[in-house]
C-alpha cells in the first residue's frame, strides 16, 4: 500500500513540477500566432501550385487571414470553397470567373520544323538557342516545359505541340509563366472558340513555315454574329473574350487554315494531321 | 562586277544544318574511353594475378567481368533503359570486384558479387554517375559481412603454375596478430596470399602511374591516402613495435595500393575539387590505419573508402573554391 | 576514467552508432534527412536534448530511483518506475526545447515541423537513458554517453542527408524514389559502419 | 606590368585548325547587287531608321541613328536605292528588321565625316565622338559599342588591344595584324589618346609569330607594346586577357574598368583608325570563311549586309554537306539554319563544321570526372551547376556562382558525357536575371 501511494505521489509530484516549469516557460517565451491560419490552410486544396501568387497554400492562408488576399484567388478550389472560407472568417468574397489555359498554336505538322536541334530538351533552354529549330519564331517549341510545369497533368504533348485539356485545366497559370514564347493565355472557360495562332507576321510569311497559321482572311469576322466578337490585331485575329462568339462560328466561318478551333475538339484530337 | 554563278559551286543544304549551343567542337574524351584507360591500367595487376594464381584467377575475373556486363544488360532490359554495357563501366566494376576476391572464390560468390555491385551498388541509384558508393566495394563489403569465412580464406600463390588447383589456405600479410608475416620483397612482387588485386604492389603502382600520366585520377587521392597510412602506422610502430608492422609493410601489404589507385580514385564517388581529393585521401588513410591497427577486421581499405564515399557530398559542398574575380568583391564589400 | 570516456566516445559514435548499428531513432533519421540544413538543425536539437536527458535521468536514477527509502516502516525502491519517469522527464524537456526554439528560431522550428515533438517519443533519447541504467554508468559517464550517442546520431543524419540531397538529382527508378532508396542507402551506410566493429 | 604574361587557371587546347586560312591574304569581296543590312548590329538600344523605301543613298550615308548612349548608328555599305524595309533571318535564327539596299554599281562615297588627319592634336572628346558616330562596335564578336568602353567612369591606366584570337579556325585578326600592322598600331595610339593614356599593349597569342613581328616593327614608333601570350583557349576572353597581361582580376559582374583597364579588339582599332584618319564609318570588316567542307577557305573583306551564301560562293562552295554553319568561332559562335543571314559588324568568321568533328550533345549523366572543373577558367563547378539546372534549382546555381560563367565552352568541350553544360549555364543566367528583374519590379 505504501509503495503504491509513494509511487503515485512521486509520479504526481514530478508531473506537477514539470507542468509548472513548462507553463512558466510557455508564458515567458510565448509566441503569438493566429489559429485561424491553420484552419484556412486546411480548407484550401493543398495543391501548393502557387496559382494564387503566393508561395503555397499556407502562405496564401496567412494572406487571407491578414486580409491581404481574397479567398477566391485560388484557381484550384471550387467557388463554394472560397465562400466557406469567407463565411468562416466573416468576410465577403468576389465571385470569380473560371479560366483555362489556351496554347495559341496549332502547328503540329512536321512542316513546322526547319532544322534539326541538338541540345537540352526544354523549351526555355531551347528558346535561348535559336528557338529549337522550328520555322515559326512564335510557335510552340514542343519540348513540353509547360506540360512538366502543370501540377494537374492537363497538358498533353501531341506531335511536338502542347494541347490543353479544358476539363483538367484549373487555370492556375503555371504554364503561362513557363512558356518562353508567351504562347499561352488564360481565357474564360465558358468560351470555346479560340484562334490557335500567335504569329504577328504577314500571312504569306506565316504560310511559308506553317500550314495552320491564321492569315487574317476575315472569314470568321464576317461569319460572326457581330463583328465585335472577333478582333483583328495586325495580321492576326483574336477571339474577343469580353463578347465571345458562339461555338457554331467555327462551322460557319470554315477557317481555311483551321486556325480557328473549339478548345474541346482541339483537345479531343479532331484536327489530327491537318495539312492543306 | 557581278557574280557569275557556275553550277560547280555547291552550297550547304540549310534544312540539314544542326542548331545547337556553343561550343560546336569537342575534345575526344568519352566515357568508354576513360573506362578503357582504367582497364588498361589494371592490365599489369591482372597479369600478376594470373601469374601467381593461374587459371583460378582467370576464372574469377572472367566470371565477375562477364557476369557484371550481363547483369547490367538484364537490368537495362527490365528497367527499359538504353543498353550501356558498351561504355565499359560494368566491365570495370566486374574486374575491380574480381580483384577484391580470392582466387579460390566459388562461382556463385562471383555472380552474387556482380549482382550486388551492379544492381545494389549502381543501378538502384539510377546507373552510372549517380551511385554514391563504389559498386565493387559495396559488393565486397556485403560479401565480407555475409560470408566472412569464405571471403577471408586465401589461396597460396604458386607463381607460374597454371593449373595449381589446391585451394590452400595461406596466411595473409595483414593478420589480426599485428606481426609481419611476409617479406617486403614478396609484398612488392606479389608472392603473398590475398585477393587477386592485393598481391603485386609493383604491378598496381605501374597501373597507377599510367592513370596519373593520363590525368584520369587526381594525384591528391593516392598521395594523401598512402601518405597518411604510412605516417600513422610508422608513428605507431615506432612507439609500440609489437602492435603493428612498420610503415612500408603497411603500404605494400593488403589492398592499400589497389584501393588508393583504383578504388578511392573512382571518379563518380570521389570529390571533384583538388582540395576535396586531398581531404578524401586523408580520411581514407586515417580510417584504414585505425581499422588495421585497432579494429576487428584485418583490412580497412574498403570500409574507409566507402565511409569517405558517404562523406563525398559534404566534402564537395564545403571545398568549393572561390571563383575568378571573387576576392575583389569581398574586399570591396568590406570597405 | 579518461580511457573509459574515450571508449564510450568511440563506441557510441562509430562502433555502436545509434542509427546504423542499434537502429534507434530511425523516424527522424528518415524524416528530417531530406535537406542538409534541417538535418543540421535536428542534429543540434538531438544533441542538446540527449545530453540534457542523459544528465537529468541519470541524476534522477542515481539520487532517487535507485535509492531505498523507508516510509512508514516499509522499504521502498522505485526502480520499477524508471521507464515511466524517464518518459515524463524527457517529454517535458522536449516541450521546453520546442517552446524556446519557437521563440528564438522560428525558421528552424518551421523546418523541424512534426519532428521536434517526435523527439519526445524518440526511442534514441529514451534508449540512451535506459542503456545508461543498464550499463550502470555514473552521472558523468552517462552524460558523455548521451552526448556521444547524439553525436553519432548527428553524424549518421548529416552524412545521410547530404547523400539524399545528392540522390535527389539522381535518376532513381520510379518505384524506389524517396524513402525506398533512402533505406537502401542507409543499409549500405550501416554496412560501412560495421567496419568499425572491434575498435572497442 | 611584368614582361612575362601570367597563366590563368584552366582553359583547353582545341586543335586550332587555323592552317586552313592563315596563309590566305585578305581579298576585297566584289560588289554585290544587293545588301541586306541588319539594323541592330550592336548590344544596346535599338536604332531608329532614318531612310524609307525608295530613298537613294550614298556609300557611308546614315541609315539608322542611335537612340541612346549604348547605341551606335548604321551606315550604308554602298551607294544605291533602299528597296525594302523587311524582316530577314537574324544571327539568332529569329527574323530581325533589316534594310535592303540595291547597289547602283558606282559605289560612290557620301561619308558624313571629315577626316581628322591631325589626330595627335585633336581633342580626345572629338575623337570619341567620331568613334561613336562611325558606328564602331566590338568586332571580336560581342558587338558592344566601342565608345561606351572609352567612357570609363573609373580611373583607367591600361589600354589593351585584343589580338589573341584564341578561337580555333579564325584567322581574320591574324591577317589583319599582319597586313595592316601600322593601322592597328595607329588605331591603338588614337584609342590611347582618347583615354588620355600614353601607351597601349597589344596581346597576341604566340601561335602568330609573323603578326607579332609585323606589329613589333611599327609599335615602338607610337610607344605601343606588343606582348606574346600563351596559346590557351580562352586567352582572348576579356577577363583572362587582363589577368594574363596585368595580373588583375576583374570582379564577377564587374567591367574591365573596375581594374583600370579598357580592352578593344584589334579589328575595332582599325575601324577607329579608318573613322578618324580616313573619315570612313564602320561598314566593312575582315571575316574568315573557313571549315573543312569548303573548297577554298580564306579571308575576305566584306561589307556589312553580305549574305552568307555569297561568302560561301566566294570560298568555292562545299565538297560535302557540313553538320553546322556558324557565325563566329567554333567555341562561342552561333549556329545558323539559313544562308540568308548577312555579315554584321561583329561577324569574325563564317565557319562550316564537318560531321566528323561536330559536337553531338546527349543527356548522359555526369560521371563527375571533374574535367570541367579543371578546365573552367572562372573556377566554378560546371558539373554541379548543370545538375542543379537540370533539376530546376536556379537558386542553387546562383549560389554556385553561375553568373561568373563567361560561356567560353571549355567545360562542354571536354565533357566525356557530352553534356550541354554551356546551354545549362545560359539558361541559368537568363532565369536568374529574369528573377532579379521581377524582384526589382516588386
Amino acid at each position: 500500500m505504501t509503495i503504491i501511494l509513494t509511487s503515485i505521489l512521486f509520479a504526481a509530484g514530478l508531473g506537477v513540477l514539470l507542468a509548472v516549469i513548462i507553463g512558466a516557460a510557455a508564458k515567458a517565451f510565448a509566441v503569438e500566432s493566429d489559429p485561424r491560419i491553420e484552419t484556412v490552410t486546411d480548407m484550401l486544396p493543398g495543391a501548393n501550385c502557387g496559382g494564387c501568387g503566393y508561395a503555397g497554400c499556407a502562405d496564401f492562408a496567412k494572406a487571407i487571414v491578414e486580409g491581404r488576399a481574397d479567398p477566391s484567388l485560388c484557381p484550384v478550389a471550387p467557388p463554394e470553397s472560397a465562400g466557406r472560407i469567407a463565411e468562416y472568417l466573416g468576410i465577403t468574397t468576389q465571385e470569380k470567373e473560371k479560366v483555362i489555359a489556351v496554347v495559341r498554336c496549332a502547328g503540329d505538322c512536321a512542316a513546322t520544323v526547319r532544322s534539326p536541334y541538338n541540345g537540352v530538351g526544354d523549351c526555355r533552354s531551347a528558346a535561348l538557342v535559336a528557338g529549337g529549330g522550328k520555322g515559326c519564331d512564335y510557335g510552340c517549341i514542343g519540348f513540353a516545359s509547360c506540360a512538366r510545369a502543370c501540377p494537374f497533368d492537363a497538358i498533353e504533348m501531341r506531335d511536338g505541340l502542347a494541347v490543353v485539356h479544358p476539363e483538367l485545366c484549373v487555370g492556375c497559370g503555371k504554364c503561362v509563366e513557363t512558356c518562353p514564347k508567351n504562347l499561352i493565355i488564360l481565357a474564360p472557360a465558358a468560351v470555346d472558340v479560340h484562334v490557335y495562332c500567335n504569329s504577328p507576321e504577314k500571312g504569306a510569311l506565316k504560310r511559308k513555315v506553317c500550314k495552320t497559321a491564321c492569315i487574317a482572311c476575315r472569314k470568321c469576322v464576317k461569319a460572326a454574329d457581330s463583328e465585335e466578337q472577333m478582333t483583328i490585331k495586325g495580321f492576326l485575329v483574336e477571339t474577343n473574350y469580353s463578347s465571345p462568339p458562339l461555338p457554331d462560328l467555327v462551322e460557319k466561318a470554315a477557317c481555311p487554315t483551321t486556325a480557328l478551333r473549339l478548345a474541346t475538339k482541339h483537345a479531343a484530337g479532331a484536327y489530327e494531321g491537318v495539312s492543306k | 562586277m557581278t557574280e557569275v554563278e557556275t553550277p560547280a559551286i555547291q552550297l550547304p543544304d540549310a534544312t540539314k544544318l544542326v542548331i545547337s549551343n556553343s561550343p560546336h567542337i569537342r575534345g575526344g574524351e568519352t566515357i568508354s574511353n576513360i573506362m578503357v584507360h582504367v582497364l588498361v591500367a589494371l592490365a599489369p595487376a591482372v597479369a600478376a594475378a594470373v601469374w601467381f594464381f593461374g587459371l583460378h584467377a582467370v576464372r574469377v575475373m572472367a566470371l565477375c567481368t562477364i557476369g557484371s556486363m550481363l547483369i547490367e544488360e538484364i537490368w537495362n532490359k527490365c528497367a527499359k533503359r538504353p543498353s550501356s554495357w558498351k561504355d565499359g563501366s560494368a566491365a570495370l566494376t566486374g574486374l575491380l570486384l574480381a580483384m577484391n576476391l580470392s582466387a579460390g572464390a566459388p562461382w556463385w560468390i562471383c555472380i552474387l558479387g556482380s549482382i550486388i555491385a551492379i544492381c545494389l551498388g549502381k543501378q538502384l541509384f539510377g546507373g552510372l554517375g549517380y551511385n554514391p558508393f563504389n559498386p565493387a566495394l559495396v559488393a565486397r563489403v556485403a560479401l565480407l559481412i555475409g560470408f566472412p569465412s569464405l571471403m577471408t580464406s586465401w589461396v597460396t600463390p604458386q607463381a607460374g603454375k597454371w593449373l595449381a588447383c589446391d585451394a590452400l589456405t595461406g596466411a595473409t600479410p595483414l593478420g589480426a596478430s599485428g606481426a609481419a608475416v611476409a617479406s617486403l620483397n614478396d609484398l612488392l612482387i606479389g608472392n603473398v596470399g590475398g585477393c587477386l588485386g592485393e598481391t603485386s604492389a609493383i604491378a598496381l603502382l605501374i597501373g597507377g602511374i599510367y592513370l596519373l600520366i593520363h590525368k584520369l585520377i587526381k594525384w591528391q587521392v593516392p598521395a594523401a591516402f598512402i601518405g597518411t597510412v604510412a605516417i600513422i602506422t610508422g608513428i605507431t610502430h615506432h612507439f609500440c613495435p609489437e602492435m603493428t608492422p612498420p610503415a612500408l609493410y603497411h603500404v605494400l601489404a593488403g589492398g592499400l595500393m589497389i584501393g588508393a589507385f583504383f578504388m578511392a580514385t573512382d571518379i563518380v564517388t570521389s570529390p571533384m575539387t583538388a582540395n576535396g581529393a586531398l581531404i578524401f585521401g586523408f580520411g581514407c588513410g586515417i580510417i584504414t590505419s585505425v581499422i588495421r591497427i585497432w579494429g576487428g577486421y584485418p583490412e580497412g581499405v574498403s570500409f574507409s573508402i566507402l565511409f569517405m564515399n558517404a562523406l563525398t557530398p559534404l566534402i564537395d559542398r564545403y571545398t568549393i573554391g572561390k571563383p575568378f574575380g571573387y576576392i575583389r568583391i569581398k574586399k570591396e564589400a568590406a570597405q | 576514467m579518461a580511457s573509459n570516456v574515450l571508449t564510450i566516445t568511440i563506441g557510441a559514435i562509430l562502433v555502436n552508432n545509434f542509427v546504423l548499428s542499434k537502429f534507434l531513432g530511425i523516424c527522424p533519421f528518415l524524416g528530417v534527412s531530406k535537406k542538409l540544413s534541417t538535418a543540421l538543425g535536428m542534429s543540434g536539437a538531438v544533441i542538446f536534448v540527449m545530453t540534457l536527458a542523459s544528465l537529468v535521468t541519470s541524476l534522477i536514477y542515481k539520487y532517487i530511483l535507485s535509492q531505498t527509502f523507508v516510509v512508514n516502516g516499509t522499504t521502498i525502491n522505485l526502480t520499477f518506475l524508471t521507464i515511466l519517469v524517464f518518459i515524463v522527464v524527457i517529454a517535458a524537456l522536449v516541450q521546453l526545447v520546442e517552446i524556446i526554439l519557437q521563440k528564438f528560431s522560428p525558421p528552424l522550428y518551421q523546418a523541424l515541423g512534426i519532428f521536434l515533438p517526435l523527439i519526445t517519443t524518440n526511442c534514441a533519447v529514451l534508449g540512451a537513458a535506459a542503456l545508461n541504467v543498464q550499463a550502470g554508468r555514473g552521472v558523468i559517464e552517462s552524460t558523455v554517453f548521451g552526448t556521444c550517442s547524439a553525436i553519432g546520431f548527428a553524424l549518421a543524419l548529416v552524412l545521410f542527408s547530404s547523400l539524399r540531397e545528392k540522390l535527389d538529382l539522381a535518376k532513381v527508378p520510379a518505384p524506389l524514389q524517396g524513402t525506398a532508396i533512402g533505406l537502401i542507402t542507409a543499409g549500405i551506410l550501416a554496412m560501412v559502419f560495421m567496419g568499425f566493429s572491434g575498435l572497442v | 606590368m611584368s614582361d612575362k604574361p601570367r597563366k590563368f587557371k584552366g582553359g583547353v587546347h582545341p586543335n586550332d585548325s587555323k592552317a586552313l586560312s592563315a596563309s590566305k591574304a585578305v581579298v576585297n569581296a566584289p560588289l554585290l547587287d544587293k545588301y541586306t543590312v541588319i539594323i541592330n548590329q550592336h548590344i544596346g538600344a535599338p536604332l531608329e531608321v532614318v531612310v524609307k523605301k525608295g530613298d537613294v543613298v550614298k556609300k557611308g550615308q546614315l541609315l539608322a541613328k542611335a537612340t541612346g548612349f549604348v547605341s551606335v548608328p548604321l551606315h550604308s555599305p554602298t551607294s544605291g536605292t533602299v528597296t525594302a524595309l523587311e524582316k530577314c533571318p537574324g544571327p539568332a535564327c529569329v527574323s530581325v528588321p533589316s534594310i535592303e539596299i540595291t547597289a547602283d554599281g558606282n559605289d560612290e562615297w557620301g561619308s558624313p565625316f571629315e577626316p581628322i588627319a591631325d589626330w595627335q592634336n585633336a581633342e580626345p572628346a572629338a575623337l570619341k565622338q567620331r568613334v561613336s558616330d562611325a558606328g564602331i562596335v566590338g568586332m571580336g564578336g560581342a558587338g558592344f559599342p566601342s565608345h561606351v568602353k572609352l567612357s570609363p567612369t573609373k580611373p583607367v591606366d591600361t589600354l589593351i588591344l585584343n589580338g589573341a584570337e584564341c578561337e580555333p579556325y579564325l584567322t581574320a585578326d591574324h591577317r589583319l595584324m599582319l597586313e595592316q600592322a601600322e593601322d592597328v598600331v595607329l588605331g591603338a595610339a588614337i584609342l590611347a589618346r582618347i583615354l588620355g593614356l600614353k601607351t597601349a599593349v597589344i596581346g597576341v597569342e604566340n601561335n602568330k609569330p609573323d603578326a607579332i613581328e609585323a606589329l613589333n616593327k611599327v609599335a615602338a614608333k607610337y610607344s605601343v607594346k606588343v606582348q606574346g601570350l600563351r596559346v590557351n583557349y580562352p586567352q582572348g576572353a576579356e577577363k583572362q586577357l587582363i589577368y594574363a597581361l596585368t595580373g588583375r582580376e576583374v570582379p564577377i559582374g564587374g567591367l574591365p574598368m573596375d581594374v583600370g583597364c579598357v580592352v578593344q579588339n584589334v579589328a575595332s582599332a582599325i575601324a577607329v583608325y579608318e573613322a578618324v584618319v580616313k573619315g570612313h564609318p564602320s561598314i566593312e570588316r575582315i571575316t574568315t570563311v573557313t571549315g573543312e567542307p569548303l573548297v577554298n577557305p580564306g579571308n575576305w573583306r566584306f561589307r556589312i549586309g553580305t549574305p552568307i551564301s555569297k561568302a560561301l560562293e566566294l570560298a568555292g562552295g562545299i565538297n560535302v554537306q557540313p553538320a553546322k554553319l556558324l557565325l563566329g568561332g567554333p567555341m562561342m559562335g552561333m549556329a545558323q539554319n539559313s544562308l540568308d543571314v548577312t555579315v554584321m559588324k561583329n561577324t569574325s568568321g563564317i565557319l562550316l563544321i564537318p560531321v566528323e568533328t561536330v559536337s553531338q550533345y546527349t543527356s548522359e549523366p555526369c560521371i563527375r570526372c571533374g574535367k570541367c572543373v579543371t578546365a573552367c577558367p572562372m573556377d566554378i563547378l560546371p558539373a554541379t551547376i548543370s545538375q542543379a539546372v537540370e533539376n530546376g534549382r536556379f537558386d542553387w546555381a546562383e549560389q554556385l556562382n553561375v553568373l561568373a560563367c563567361i560561356e567560353c565552352g571549355s567545360c562542354s568541350y571536354l565533357c566525356p558525357s557530352r553534356r550541354p553544360l554551356n546551354q545549362h549555364f545560359k539558361r541559368a543566367k537568363a532565369e536568374i536575371m529574369a528573377a532579379r528583374r521581377k524582384q526589382q519590379k516588386k
